[in-house]
């Protein structure tokens, strides 16, 4: 196994305990439920943002925890739900009287583990709201009732109601933002390797060196199909028109146009996608008012990406191009 | 069944998850994200840690301390789910002290809605209920063959019922998203409780001599 | 070869399109010279700072162009210095009257192309120098004359320089603290895996699963040795040995610590090098005033990671904190 | 030497390197970075791309040219050694139209002292100065062997010392940060060196025969 890790049962804590010490002053972080959370939280007049998930996915969630982001988030370990009591003492820690809202990619285990951490912590007096996020195209939604997978464009919703809780917005308000973002955001990924879960230490599936899997999330899992790799002009695509068939976006929209690498694949490949999504999106009349190229939420060390689009009015453009700053920096 | 046996029961359960962690691990990897075998373990861990301090009062007490462990240190879908089943199991026991064959059925029964219902699931969505239904029939089916006889025959049926499950499409779980493609391998909850069944059966002739 | 690439000879021109499409009115591409700018400059009123290097290396140097860093980049192709006439041309476009600073990591090539490059530049009366930057402690100095490399401890004299500059410090200046903040900068780096050149389209070296090269540079060239590979914790303390003992560093100093991803290697594998380096420079007496986890200059897709050390003091933390904004941006 | 044959000479060594890219590049992956093959022939292909554009008045100015073009468009190390050694033969060759066997070892002197001179290297430090030198002494020694005698010697000169390359350390170039470990393999340039003197000894018969 290619990796630095150490035992792989402490990999989750190790990296916690590392971002911790890299943001002194600005983060908290509670080991007993992998809880990393901003020291100045909660603010009591602003709603909390929270969001948790499986780990792997870095550097969503715990290292875009910050001002115009998220209050906290709790992870679990990789690939897997947090528990629901890592939910609850999470919901406990960040309450405020303006309330709590957590963030669900839409998973089953997730679900499960916020309905009731959510419910324990209202037991308890806390007032908090789940918000579901599922931009994931290449699920088929009728077959199965769990529906969508949340993927990466869970940054806009996280960018959006981050922002609009920062302005003050309530939690009915910041979840209306949250809906309205989600609904017109949509993603497709595709990967080129199967990545390695440090506690299995060997890849999740085998990939011929001539083959992708198409449809991908973002947890390992193969993806919708299995195709002959093709090269990066094709396979942009193959993506947009997954996506834009999909809302569908139409010429005269505006979008924000996201390609996020799945862990392995350098960022000059990004661009190389980017650059042919947006000349693509041109040809369509569709115009890309905001552009993300980053690893945003990864699997590990897959190499891959994914394409997300965004329709934006002057609403969500406002709040996407709000001051906001995260864990990860540069400088 | 009384408190020791359930102590038994529940013991094994944790043992072989936990020395299974790497075999279930591989079954979730084929079409799922291959954490099964590593939440399960580590979950069952923490329950052997605080193992002596769990409520003993009688045996439902215990099996639903067993289960607030487990769902609330179990991470993935599989928290929720056991947790589930456990808890629901214990509050089927009730305050009996001794649990004889239909008790257990009902438990059984009573953590199986418990699971359909936290994973709006049934029977035929490649699931470890896939294991468990067959399971708890074939049990209550044999109850007039003694404790062994029935144990055995249950396991039989579990590991045929998992192993058919290779068959199914999945329509639940990480496995669902990839469709048709979910056919060809066994669903690793369902294979689990197989595993586990046989273990309760192979062990339980000895633990029943030392009682 | 598991990339997203079209025509392997256009990996550098699709890449510098899509940095320039994703970053309207702020950057400007000139397609002949492989040139990034900021479309604002050069400013009569500052120093013109320009970084060349071979591409591959990316974010750096075309993703760190923008306020408080680089003006320009004029990348070579993929691990190949610049041909010494973007150079000249890159110079000439950003000829300011305060001067341009020629940022020049360690290499034959480059240091050739720039030489000559600014020669030629000199003589159509640019006023220009050139800085050398050489973090790189895996090479024994005394055997080579052309020295150590210059590897990720590069971001850290663009900052200083870029924040310098911006400050208005003329070109004298500006060089005093380049060469400061080099001479207090040390680098070394270990990669778990080959990379891939697209034009090659195999790894170039071969590694055998449970080993490592020890001392790389960034250009996916073997390193000083290979070893077998170790866990994390391990890694780091033969990475600081070899860092700390050099200049040396020593208890009661107080330093920045990059952690610098290659390419392949996930963020989350990064934190848990940090934390281990964090805590044992602890251990030292030496207190982490500046903490760098991400990826800054990478090797394509290697999977593998850099330790890099600056001894602070009061001058160059204030030069590193200062604003800065470059076209890698999260939100 | 008239000005077809220097542009023979030059086309020659322009498509060689284009056409020997990969095996190039992969003499410079064992111990360098990969790029060797490809920065040669993109930086030739840019030439030929030019080529009818370029200066001919004569077979120095000719030479000038290319290397102008070399040492511009080609990136990595090989631009501006190339380049240089290109630019020093053309200078040495003078308003020189017609060049003899004379003239041509002191354009190849030129070129090795422009290439020590910018690479701040020397025979011995396994680069293309390995091939490159011993080429030279043996074209310089078997002059009365006419050109095509001398061409041969040369070239096989160049094969020798390009293939005994491999049991040098490399002291220069990025191959050089190996160290010992460069040691077993053979430099890329040098074996550049001695594929382009073979392919011109092979073909100069035939252009000869034509001219
Ligand atoms: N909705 C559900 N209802 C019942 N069982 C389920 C459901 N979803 C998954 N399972 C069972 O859980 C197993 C996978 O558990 P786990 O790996 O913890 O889930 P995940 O990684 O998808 O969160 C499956 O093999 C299946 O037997
Ligand atoms: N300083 C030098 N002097 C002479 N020749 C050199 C020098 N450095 C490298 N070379 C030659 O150049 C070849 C590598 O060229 P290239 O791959 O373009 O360089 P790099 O990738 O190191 O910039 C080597 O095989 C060697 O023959
Ligand atoms: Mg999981
Ligand atoms: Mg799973
Ligand atoms: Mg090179
Ligand atoms: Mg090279």
């Amino acid at each position: 196994m290619k990796k630095f890790v150490n035992d792989p049962k402490n990999y989750v804590s190790e990296m916690l305990e590392g971002v911790a010490l890299a943001n002194p002053g600005k983060l908290r972080y509670i080991p007993a439920y992998n809880l990393i959370m901003r020291s100045d939280a909660p603010d009591e007049n602003k709603v909390s943002i929270v969001q948790g998930s499986g780990s792997g996915h870095e550097p969503a969630h715990v290292m875009v925890v910050g001002r115009g982001l998220l209050d906290a988030a709790c992870p679990g370990d990789v690939f897997a739900a947090p528990p629901m009591d890592y939910v609850y003492e999470t919901a406990k820690l960040l309450a405020s009287p303006k309330g709590v809202l957590l963030l669900v990619n839409n998973y089953t285990g997730d679900r499960m583990a916020f309905d009731m951490g959510k419910e324990m912590a209202e037991a308890d007096g806390v007032r908090a709201e789940i918000l579901t996020i599922n931009d994931d195209v290449a699920v088929q939604d009728s077959t199965y009732t769990v529906g969508r997978r949340g993927v990466a464009g869970n940054f806009f919703v996280i960018k959006a109601v981050g922002a609009a809780s920062e302005q003050g917005a309530d939690l009915d308000e910041v979840i209306r933002i949250g809906k309205k973002v989600n609904d017109v955001t949509r993603t497709m990924g595709v990967a080129l390797t199967a990545c390695t879960p440090p506690a299995k230490g060997s890849p999740l599936f085998e990939l011929g060196a001539d083959e992708m899997e198409f449809g991908v999330g973002i947890h390992g899992e193969p993806g919708r199909e299995r195709r002959k790799l093709t090269n990066a002009d094709a396979i942009v695509d193959d993506l947009l028109e997954a996506v834009v068939g999909d809302l569908p976006y139409a010429s005269g929209d505006r979008v924000a146009l996201m390609i996020n690498g799945l862990g392995g694949t350098p960022v000059s490949e990004l661009y190389i996608l980017f650059r042919h999504a947006h000349r693509r999106l041109a040809d369509r009349g569709i115009t890309v008012g905001r552009s993300y190229v980053n690893e945003y939420c990864t699997s590990l060390d897959m190499a891959g990406a994914s394409l997300t689009l965004v329709r934006l009015d002057d609403e969500i453009e406002g709040l996407l191009a709000a001051p906001a700053e995260a864990a990860v920096r540069i400088f | 069944m009384s408190l020791r046996h359930t102590e038994f029961v529940v013991r094994t359960i944790a043992e072989t998850a936990i020395e299974n962690e790497k075999y279930f691990g591989d079954l979730d990897s084929v079409v799922g994200d291959g954490d099964f075998g590593y939440s399960l373990a580590r979950g069952f861990e923490k329950l052997l840690e605080g193992w002596d301090d769990l409520d003993r009062t009688e045996p439902g007490a215990f099996l639903k301390r067993s289960g607030m462990v487990i769902a609330s240190r179990i991470g993935g879908t599989s928290g929720p789910l056991w947790g589930t089943a456990f808890l629901r199991a214990g509050a089927a026991a009730g305050h009996t002290t001794e649990l004889d064959g239909e008790h257990v059925v009902a438990m059984l029964r009573a953590a199986i809605e418990g699971i359909k219902a936290r994973g709006q699931s049934d029977v035929g969505d490649k699931t470890l209920l896939d294991a468990l239904v067959p399971l708890t029939d074939q049990l209550s089916a044999s109850l007039d063959d003694g404790a062994e006889g029935a144990l055995r025959a249950a396991a039989t049926a579990a590991r045929e019922a998992a192993d058919a499950t290779a068959g199914l499409v999945a329509r639940r779980g990480r496995a669902a998203y990839t469709g048709e493609r979910s056919r060809g391998s066994v669903d690793a909850g369902a294979t689990a409780v197989a595993v586990i069944a046989e273990r309760i059966s192979e062990t339980w002739p000895r633990q029943g001599a030392t009682s």
